[in-house]
C-alpha cells in the first residue's frame, strides 16, 4: 500500500535522510522506531510532502507521492497525528475537529464527532474551549480525533501518546487495535516500545537518517543486540 | 551658443502633480513663445520635483544650483518648500521666484533682494474676497479652512476686511481630511449669510461635492479663494457638479483679462492643452518672461545681477494680468478681481470678471521687510 | 524542617473549569515531589501559578517562609524558582549554546552589562556547555535552535532549567518527546541533583516517577485526592482507578 | 575576514574618502548627498537597534528626528528673535544635549506605555504617539506650523565650522562610526543578549528571570536618544525643519531602509539608507515616474533576499523582526 | 446643546464610522486571517474608486459601474496574490511591510499612468444624488444612508462567513498553521488566494463608496491606510465585530471631536486658545484614543483569543 524507496530529505544544507526504505501493507501496525533526532519526522513528513524530498520515491497505493502538495497526498487518505499536536490555537475544540473533517474515499461509516467523543469522553466537556486553552493531553488527544475525523486509510501517528495519561495511552492502543481491524494501516512513531511491539506487525529501525533493522515484534524482542545498538534498551 | 539656465521646481509626481503639469505646460509654453531665446541667449530648462515635500523640493533646488549650476531658480507651489529652499538658492547668489507661494515671512522679515514673485502674498486673495463680501452686505459669515500655515493665512486674510460676524470656524485636519459632512453640518446650523472656504488642490473637489450633496447652495452661497479653478472646473462640469455654477472667487487674473499678452496665453494654451488655464499656470507663464526681461535687459550678461534685478523690479514685461508693480519686498502691486463661474460658448465651466475689488493692492506684510 | 515551598488553599478557574481547586501542597528541601494526575486534572496549571505566570483566584504560596503570591513572574525566578515548558518554549532564532548561556547569565543580579561581549565571557559559556553535556547536546551547541529535532528541543529545555541552578526546579514533563535511552539518562541527570536541589516534577512517564520521586501527589479535578510514597501511591485503589489504569 | 566585515570595511572607507573628492572635483551636490546619507544611517543604525536586535519595530523614530531637529532649531529662533531667554543658544554642545535629553525624555513616557505592547500593536501605538507630535508642531504657529521653521544660523562648536560642508559631513561620519559601534558593543554584551533574547521569545526570558521590560524601555531609550541626535545633524543640514520630517511616511522609509539593508546586522541598515538614497536620487533625475521601478526594486529585494541585502551579501538567510 | 445637530452629527460619525469599517474589514480580514500586513490595501481601495469611476463615465451609470468593477477589483487582488504576497506569508511581518510599500509605490504610480494625476470626480445617478429628510430639520444624503447600508449588510455577511461557516474555520485555522491545514488536506493555496480577492475586493469597493462624496485621486489610499490599522488595531487584529465596533467609535469620535470639541473648549479657556488647540486636538484625536485604548487593552478591544 505504501512503499518508500531510497527517500533523501535534506533541511536548507544538511541532510536528514539518507535513502529510506520502508513498506506498509494494508491493514498493518508498522512501527518506525529510533532515538531523537535520527528522522522518524522527517521520514513522515517527506512521505506526506511536508518537507521536500530530494530524491527517491514514495508510492502510495500505486500513485507516486514525491513532488506533490502535501493537500493532495493527504486526500488520497493519509491522516496525519503530527509531531506536538499542532492543533489549531484559534478555533474551538469542535471547530478543530469539524474544519478539516473529509472523506474523500467514501467510506461507509465516516467518522463523526460523536465517535471521537466516544472514544475519548474528556474531550467532550471541553467542546468550546479554544485549541490553545486546552492541556496538553487533552490537545494530543484532539489532534488523533483531528485525523480520524478525515477518515484515512493510513493513520500516521507522530508521537500520538506524547504527555498523555497511562490510562489514555491504553486506551489509544487498543483504539488502534480496533482501527486496524477495519483495515486501515497505521505507521507509528512512539516511545513506549513495550506497548508498540504488542500491536506492531512489522517495525523499522531508523539511525541517521537511513533503515538499519527491520522485522516482526517477535524478532525484535529477541535481537537483544539490536534493541540495545540502535535503541539503547 | 551661450545659454541660459533656468531651474524650474514644482510638483510633478502625487496628487499635487496636476498643479504641477499646469506650470510645466505654461512654462513650455512660454518657452515656445518666446522663441527659445531670451535675447540671444538659448534657455536651458530643467524641471525639478518636489513631491510636495520641504526635503526632497530642497535637494532638488540643491542639486539645481550646485549641480546645474542654473541662473534662475523658479517656480514652488507650496509655502513650505518655498521656505525649506530659499536659503540653498539665496545663499548661492542667485535668483529665486515664486510662481505660486506666498508665505508671509517671505514678504516680512525673510525678505530678500534676489527673490521675486509673480503670484501673490496669501493674504491678498482672501482680502479681497473680506472686500468683496462686505459690498455684498453679507452680515455674517461661516469660514472653513485646513489647518495649516497657508490655511490660517486665508482666514487672517478675510478677517482682515471683512466687517461682519463670523459665526463659527473650522479648522479641518490637513493633510487627509476629505470629508466635511460634519463641518457643513455646523456651518448650516449656524445660520450664517455665506461660506467661505479655502481647499485647495482635490480637497476642493471633495468639498464642493458634498456642499452640493447637503443642498446648501439655496441656504449658504459659497465664498471662495484657490478653491475653483481652471483645473478643478472640467473635473465639476465632467462630475455635474452644478452646485459650483455661480459660486465666487477672487483673484488677481482671470482667463478673460482683456490684454494681448493674456489673449494669446489662453487661447494658446487651450488649443495645446484642451482646457482653460489655471492661475497657476498663469503665474509660471509670467515667472519665464519676468527672467526673460532681466536677461534682456543686462543684454545677455549673466554675471550683471545688479542689472538683472533692477529690470526685474521695475515688472516692466508683458505680464498676463496686465501690467503691475513691485513692492519694496518684491511682491507684485496689483489689481484683484471678482469672478464668477459661467459657461463659456461652448458650455465649457469657466470664470469670468464681474468686476474688479482692489486697484494695486499691497500685502500686509511689506512693512515689516527691510528692504527698500 | 521548614518547607521549602508551602501552598496553601490555591484556587484558579477558568469560566467553568476548576484548574486548581483549594491545593495545599508543601514541598521539603531537596525532595523530588512528584505529581501525578490525569490529563487536564490541572498539573500545568498549578505550576503556572508558582512560577508567577497565572495568577490565583485565591490561596497563597510561600517560598523559603516568605510570601510570593503576588511577586512577579521575573522576581521568582531571581528568587531560585524556575521552569520547564510542557510546550516546548525556546529562543528558536538563536544557536544552542546562547540559549543556555542566557540562563547561566541570568544567575546575575541584573544584566545591564553593556560593554564586554557576552560570547567572550568564560564562565558564562563554561557552565553553559556543562549543562549541554548533561543532557548530550555537546555537540550542537553551534547550531540553529531551530535546526534540532524535537526530542532534541526536549533535552534543550531541560538543559536551561538546569543552567539556571536555580534551587527549586518546576519539571513539566520532562521525559515527554524522550525517546527510551534518552530518557533513561534523564532519570540518571534528575537523580543527581537530587542531593543539591528540590524538585516539582509533573510526569505521566510512570517508570521516572516511581524511580525518582521521594513523595507524589495525585491531581485529579483540580485537588489533591492522595499525597504519599511512590509505594502508598502504587497501592492506592482510587489512583489506580483515575490514572493508572492498570490491572 | 568574513564577507559582511569586509563590506563593512569597504562601506565605511567609501564613506570616508569619497565626499572629499566629490569636493575637490566640483560635485559638491553629491557631498550634500552623502551628508544626507549618513545622518540618515545614523537614524537607521539607531532604529535597527531595537527592531533588529529586539523585535520592536517602531514606526514613530521619525518623531525623534523631528524633535532633535526642532531642539536645534527652536534655541537659535530664539536667539536670533528674542523671547524665552532660558533656551536661546547658538551653542552647539547646549542644542545637541537637548536634542539628546529631550527624546531620552520622550522615549522614557512613551515607551512605558507602547512596551505594554507587542508587534504590530507596537508598530501603530509608536506611530500614534509620532503623529501626535507631528500634529503638535503642526499647530505650533510660533515655529512656523506646516510651514516648518527655518535655521538661520548652524550649531557652533569650537574648531569646527558647520557652514562648511565638509566639517559637517565629517562631523555626521564620525557620529555615523561611533553610533554604530555603540550599537555593535550593545548587541554583542550581555544586555544585548537578553535584548535579543527578548525578541525571540519573551515568556521564555521572564521564566528565566528576566524583566523583560526594563531592557526593551533601556533599549528604547537609547535608540530614541540616538536618533534625536541624527535630527540634531539634520536640522544642521538641512537648516530648515517642517513637522513634514515626523509624518509616518519618513518613519516608514527609516524603517524600510533597515529591512531593506537587513536588519540585526551592523551594517545593514547603513547600506539600506545608502541604497534608498541614491536609488531614489539616481532613478528621480530620470523619470517622473521612477517610483515605479524604485515600487519594483523592493519588491525583489523582498522576494528574492531573504533578510535584506545583506542576505544577499553574508549568503546568510537569517532575518530578524519576529 | 444643540439636539438636533448632535444628531445629525451622531449619523454623520456613524456613516463615517461605517466606511472606515468597509475599508478596514478587508485590512483585518487579511491581516487577522492570513497574518499578512498589507499596507497596500489602500491602493487596491484606490484602484476600486478609478476603475469604478472611468466606468461609470463609460456605461453611464454609478451602479452599473460598482458591479463590473467588484469583480475586476477581485481578478487584480488574485493576481496579486499570486504572484508577491504569495511567497510572503512564510515571512516576518517587516517584509510584508517593505514588500507592500514597494507595491503601493507601484500601484500608484500606475494609477498615476493610467489616469493622470488630476482625479475624477463621480456623478451620481439623480435618486442617489438627492437627500432624505429623517425628520423634521434632519437631512441627510441619500447616498450616506446607501453608505450606512451596505456598510452594515457587510459586517453581517463578513461575520457570519468568518465564525460561523466550515470556510471561515478553515480560514482562521489556516492563519495559524497553514502546514497542518495542508497536511489534513485542504488546498491552503487556493484558500489564502481566495481570501486575499475578497479583502481586496472590499477595499475596492469603499473605494467605490467613497469616490462620488471625494473623488478618485492619487493618493488617497496612503489616507485612508493609516486610519484604517488604526480601527483594526483599536478592534484589536482579525477580529470582524472589533473592527465594526471600533470604526463606529473612531467615526463617532472624530465626527463629534470636529463638531463640539472647540465648543467645548471655549467652555474652559480663551477663545484664541479654543479656536487654536481644538483643530490641534481633533487632529489628534483617533490617536490619542489608540493610545489611551493600547494602554489598557495592549490588544485592543477584542483580542484574538490566540495569537
Ligand atoms: N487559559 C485557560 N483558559 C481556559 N481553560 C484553561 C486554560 N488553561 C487551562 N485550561 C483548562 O484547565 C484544565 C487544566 O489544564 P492543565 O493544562 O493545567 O492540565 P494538566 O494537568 O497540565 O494536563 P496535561 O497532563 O494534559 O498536560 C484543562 O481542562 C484545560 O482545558
Ligand atoms: N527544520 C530543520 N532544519 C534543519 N535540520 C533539521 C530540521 N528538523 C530536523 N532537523 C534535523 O534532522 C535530523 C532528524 O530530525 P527528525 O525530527 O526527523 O528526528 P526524529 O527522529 O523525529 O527525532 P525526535 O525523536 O527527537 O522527534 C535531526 O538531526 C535534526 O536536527
Ligand atoms: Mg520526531
Ligand atoms: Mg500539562
Amino acid at each position: 500500500m505504501l512503499k518508500v524507496q531510497d527517500l533523501i530529505t535534506h533541511y536548507s544544507g544538511s541532510q536528514a535522510l539518507f535513502g529510506v526504505d520502508l513498506e506498509i501493507e494494508q491493514g498493518q501496525v508498522v512501527t518506525l522506531l529510533g532515538r531523537n533526532g535520527m528522522g522518524k519526522t522527517t521520514t513522515i513528513n517527506t512521505i506526506i510532502g511536508i518537507v521536500p524530498a530530494t530524491s527517491g520515491s514514495v508510492s502510495f497505493d500505486g500513485v507516486e507521492l514525491v513532488g506533490r502538495p502535501s493537500f493532495k497526498n493527504a486526500n488520497l487518505g493519509i491522516g496525519l497525528v503530527p509531531e506536538g499536536r499542532q492543533i489549531f490555537p484559534n478555533l474551538s475544540l469542535r471547530e478543530n475537529l469539524v474544519a478539516t473533517a473529509s472523506n474523500h474515499l467514501k467510506v461507509a461509516e465516516p467518522w463523526t464527532l460523536e465517535g471521537v467523543f466516544s472514544l475519548f469522553p474528556e474531550l467532550k466537556e471541553r467542546l468550546t474551549s479554544m485549541g490553545n486553552l486546552l492541556s496538553g493531553g487533552e490537545q494530543q488527544m484532539l489532534a488523533i480525533g483531528r485525523a480520524l475525523m478525515t477518515n484515512p486509510k493510513l493513520l500516521v501517528l507522530d508521537e500520538a501518546t506524547e504527555g498523555l495519561a497511562p490510562l489514555v495511552r491504553k486506551k489509544i492502543w487498543q483504539a488502534i487495535a480496533q482501527i486496524r481491524g477495519q483495515g486501515v494501516s497505521i505507521l507509528v512513531v512512539d516511545k513506549n516500545l513495550k506497548d508498540l511491539l504488542r500491536i506492531a506487525d512489522r517495525n523499522f529501525i531508523i539511525e541517521r537518517g537511513k533503515i538499519v533493522w527491520s522485522g516482526s515484534s517477535q524478532q525484535l524482542r529477541d535481537d537483544k543486540d539490536a534493541l540495545h545498538r540502535h535503541l539503547g534498551v | 551658443a551661450k545659454e541660459v539656465k533656468v531651474g524650474f521646481v514644482t510638483t510633478l509626481t502625487t496628487g499635487g502633480a496636476v498643479l504641477g503639469k499646469a506650470q510645466k505646460n505654461a512654462v513650455n509654453l512660454a518657452i515656445e513663445h518666446m522663441g527659445g531665446k531670451m535675447g540671444d541667449l538659448d534657455i536651458n530648462l530643467i524641471f525639478a520635483d518636489d513631491g510636495v515635500k520641504p526635503e526632497t523640493g530642497k535637494q532638488a533646488t540643491d542639486k539645481l544650483v550646485k549641480q546645474d549650476n542654473v541662473d534662475f531658480v523658479a517656480g514652488y507651489i507650496w509655502s513650505h518648500v518655498l521656505l525649506a529652499s530659499r536659503k540653498s538658492v539665496l545663499d548661492a547668489g542667485k535668483f529665486l521666484i515664486s510662481a505660486n507661494a506666498g508665505p508671509s515671512p517671505i514678504a516680512g522679515k525673510l525678505c530678500h533682494e534676489n527673490f521675486f514673485s509673480t503670484s501673490w502674498q496669501n493674504d491678498q486673495t482672501p482680502m479681497a474676497m473680506g472686500e468683496v463680501l462686505n459690498q455684498q452686505g453679507v452680515k455674517s459669515l461661516y469660514i472653513m479652512s485646513p489647518n495649516y500655515a497657508a490655511g490660517k493665512n486665508m482666514v487672517a486674510g478675510v478677517e482682515r476686511t471683512f466687517k461682519g460676524k463670523v459665526l463659527g470656524k473650522d479648522f479641518t485636519k490637513w493633510p487627509g481630511q476629505l470629508d466635511f459632512s460634519a463641518e457643513l453640518a455646523k456651518a448650516k446650523a449656524s445660520g450664517a449669510d455665506g461660506l467661505f472656504v479655502f481647499y485647495p488642490g482635490k480637497a476642493g473637489g471633495a468639498f464642493i461635492k458634498q456642499y452640493q450633496q447637503a443642498g446648501m447652495k439655496d441656504v449658504m452661497p459659497l465664498y471662495t479663494v484657490f478653491t475653483v479653478d481652471g483645473i478643478s472646473l472640467p473635473k465639476f462640469q465632467a462630475g455635474n457638479l452644478e452646485g459650483v455654477m455661480g459660486s465666487r472667487v477672487t483673484q488677481h487674473w482671470d482667463p478673460t483679462l482683456d490684454n494681448a499678452q493674456n489673449k494669446r496665453f489662453v487661447a494658446d494654451y487651450k488649443t495645446k492643452y484642451g482646457n482653460y488655464p489655471a492661475f497657476y499656470a498663469a503665474q509660471a507663464y509670467d515667472s519665464m518672461f519676468l527672467i526673460k526681461s532681466a536677461v534682456e535687459a543686462v543684454g545677455g550678461d549673466l554675471t550683471n545681477m545688479d542689472g538683472m534685478r533692477t529690470a526685474m523690479k521695475s515688472a516692466n514685461y508683458e505680464s498676463v494680468r496686465g501690467k503691475y508693480t513691485y513692492g519694496n519686498n518684491h511682491m507684485p502691486i496689483q489689481n484683484f478681481y471678482l469672478r464668477e463661474v459661467v459657461k463659456d460658448s461652448e458650455g465649457a465651466w469657466t470664470t469670468k470678471i464681474v468686476k474688479t475689488v482692489f486697484e494695486n493692492h499691497q500685502d500686509p506684510y511689506a512693512k515689516d521687510c527691510p528692504l527698500k | 524542617m521548614e518547607p521549602l515551598l508551602s501552598i496553601s488553599g490555591l484556587t484558579k478557574s477558568f469560566g467553568g473549569v476548576n484548574a486548581t481547586n483549594d491545593v495545599n501542597l508543601d514541598v521539603s528541601q531537596n525532595e523530588v515531589h512528584a505529581i501525578i494526575g490525569p490529563n487536564g486534572a490541572g498539573k500545568t496549571t498549578l505550576i503556572s501559578q508558582l512560577c508567577g505566570t497565572l495568577k490565583p483566584d485565591a490561596g497563597s504560596i510561600a517560598f523559603e517562609g516568605r510570601d510570593i503570591t503576588s511577586t512577579p513572574a521575573y522576581k521568582r525566578a531571581r528568587l531560585g524558582i524556575t521552569r520547564s515548558f510542557q510546550i516546548t518554549s525556546l529562543l528558536s532564532a538563536m544557536s544552542v549554546i546562547e540559549n543556555v548561556t542566557l540562563a547561566v547569565q541570568a544567575r546575575n543580579k541584573h544584566s545591564f552589562r553593556f560593554i564586554r561581549a557576552a560570547h567572550k565571557i568564560a564562565y558564562l559559556r563554561d557552565e553553559a556547555m556543562l549543562a549541554l553535556e548533561k543532557v548530550g547536546l555537546a555537540d550542537r551547541q553551534d547550531d540553529n535552535t531551530a535546526e534540532l529535532s524535537h526530542g532534541e528541543h526536549r533535552q534543550m529545555e531541560i538543559a536551561l532549567a538546569l543552567a539556571t541552578n536555580a534551587r527549586l526546579m518546576l519539571l513539566d514533563e520532562p521525559m515527554a518527546g524522550l525517546g527510551p535511552t534518552e530518557s533513561e539518562k534523564m532519570i540518571d541527570i534528575l537523580r543527581g541533583l537530587k542531593s543539591t536541589h528540590t524538585i516539582l516534577l509533573i510526569e505521566h512517564d510512570m517508570d521516572a516517577v516511581f524511580a525518582l520521586a521521594d513523595r507524589i501527589s495525585v491531581l485529579v479535578y483540580g485537588q489533591i485526592i492522595a499525597t504519599g510514597t511512590p509505594d502508598e501511591i502504587r497501592s492506592n485503589v482510587a489512583v489506580r482507578h483515575a490514572y493508572l489504569g492498570d490491572e | 575576514m568574513n564577507r559582511k566585515q569586509t563590506v563593512t570595511l569597504a562601506v565605511m572607507v567609501a564613506l570616508a574618502v569619497m565626499p572629499p573628492l566629490f569636493v575637490w572635483t566640483g560635485n559638491a551636490f553629491y557631498l550634500d548627498l552623502a551628508t544626507r546619507l549618513v545622518i540618515l544611517a545614523i537614524a537607521a543604525v539607531s532604529l535597527n537597534l531595537l527592531l533588529g536586535y529586539g523585535g520592536m519595530a517602531s514606526f514613530g523614530h521619525a518623531a525623534f528626528i523631528g524633535i532633535g531637529a526642532y531642539a536645534v532649531g527652536i534655541p537659535a529662533y530664539h536667539n536670533t528673535y528674542g523671547e524665552f531667554e532660558l533656551i536661546a543658544s547658538y551653542n552647539g554642545f547646549f542644542q545637541v544635549f537637548l536634542a539628546v535629553a529631550i527624546t531620552a525624555l520622550f522615549a522614557l513616557i512613551t515607551g512605558v506605555i507602547c512596551l505594554r505592547t507587542k508587534g504590530v500593536y507596537f508598530i501603530m501605538i509608536t506611530m500614534a504617539f509620532a503623529q501626535m507630535v507631528f500634529y503638535l508642531f503642526v499647530s505650533l504657529d510660533v515655529y512656523g506650523g506646516d510651514d516648518g521653521l527655518v535655521i538661520d544660523t548652524r550649531s557652533e562648536f569650537p574648531l569646527i565650522n558647520l557652514d562648511n560642508p565638509l566639517h559637517l559631513y565629517f562631523l555626521s561620519f564620525a557620529s555615523l562610526t561611533a553610533v554604530m559601534l555603540i550599537v555593535r558593543t550593545i548587541t554583542r554584551s550581555q544586555f544585548g543578549k537578553v535584548l535579543q533574547g527578548a525578541m525571540g521569545n519573551e515568556e521564555r526570558m521572564i521564566a528565566l528571570g528576566y524583566n523583560t521590560f526594563a531592557y526593551k524601555l533601556t533599549a528604547y531609550v537609547i535608540s530614541g536618544a540616538m536618533c534625536g541626535y541624527a535630527g540634531a545633524l539634520l536640522g544642521n543640514f538641512t537648516t530648515f525643519i517642517s513637522p513634514e520630517m515626523m509624518g509616518w511616511t519618513r518613519s516608514g522609509e527609516l524603517m524600510f531602509m533597515v529591512i531593506l539593508g537587513g536588519a540585526g546586522s551592523t551594517i545593514g541598515p547603513i547600506v539600506g539608507s545608502g541604497l534608498f538614497v541614491l536609488v531614489e536620487e539616481l532613478f528621480s533625475s530620470y523619470t517622473i515616474y521612477w517610483h515605479l521601478p524604485f515600487g519594483i526594486m523592493l519588491i525583489l529585494v523582498v522576494l528574492l533576499f531573504r533578510g535584506g541585502l545583506l542576505g544577499l551579501i553574508s549568503g546568510n538567510s537569517k532575518s530578524g523582526g519576529h | 446643546m444643540d439636539f438636533t445637530l448632535l444628531f445629525i452629527q451622531t449619523i454623520n460619525g456613524l456613516q463615517l464610522g461605517l466606511l472606515l469599517f468597509l475599508v478596514a474589514s478587508g485590512l483585518t480580514l487579511v491581516f487577522g486571517i492570513l497574518d499578512f500586513v498589507n499596507l497596500a490595501h489602500g491602493s487596491i481601495y484606490m484602484f476600486g474608486a478609478f476603475i469604478c469611476a472611468s466606468l461609470t463615465f463609460f456605461l453611464g451609470n454609478f451602479l452599473w459601474a460598482v458591479l463590473i468593477a467588484l469583480p475586476i477589483v477581485a481578478i487584480i487582488g488574485y493576481l496579486i496574490e499570486r504572484t508577491i504576497v504569495q511567497s510572503l506569508y512564510a515571512r516576518n511581518h517587516l517584509d510584508h511591510v517593505l514588500g507592500t510599500f514597494g507595491l503601493i509605490l507601484v500601484l500608484d504610480t500606475l494609477a498615476h499612468l493610467i489616469w493622470g494625476p488630476a482625479g475624477i470626480a463621480v456623478p451620481l445617478p439623480q435618486w442617489l444624488n438627492g437627500r432624505v429628510e429623517i425628520f423634521e430639520g434632519v437631512v441627510i444624503p441619500t447616498f450616506r444612508l446607501l453608505i450606512i447600508a451596505t456598510g452594515s449588510g457587510v459586517a453581517l455577511g463578513l461575520l457570519w462567513l468568518v465564525n460561523y461557516t466550515r470556510l471561515g474555520m478553515l480560514i482562521r485555522a489556516g492563519a495559524s498553521n497553514r502546514t497542518m491545514v495542508s497536511a489534513l488536506g485542504i488546498d491552503i493555496q487556493l484558500l489564502f488566494g481566495l481570501v486575499f480577492a475578497l479583502g481586496a475586493t472590499l477595499a475596492g469597493l469603499a473605494g467605490m463608496l467613497i469616490a462620488p462624496i471625494t473623488e478618485a485621486s492619487i493618493g488617497m489610499g496612503g489616507e485612508i491606510i493609516i486610519t484604517a490599522f488604526v480601527v483594526i488595531i483599536i478592534g484589536g487584529i482579525g477580529s470582524i465585530k472589533g473592527a465594526f465596533i471600533a470604526a463606529i467609535i473612531v467615526g463617532l469620535i472624530d465626527t463629534l471631536g470636529r463638531s463640539f470639541l472647540d465648543t467645548l473648549f471655549k467652555l474652559v479657556m480663551s477663545i484664541e486658545a479654543a479656536e487654536s488647540s481644538a483643530p490641534a486636538i481633533s487632529a489628534m484625536l483617533i490617536y490619542i484614543l489608540m493610545a489611551a485604548i493600547l494602554a489598557f487593552k495592549p490588544q485592543g478591544l477584542f483580542p484574538p483569543k490566540v495569537r
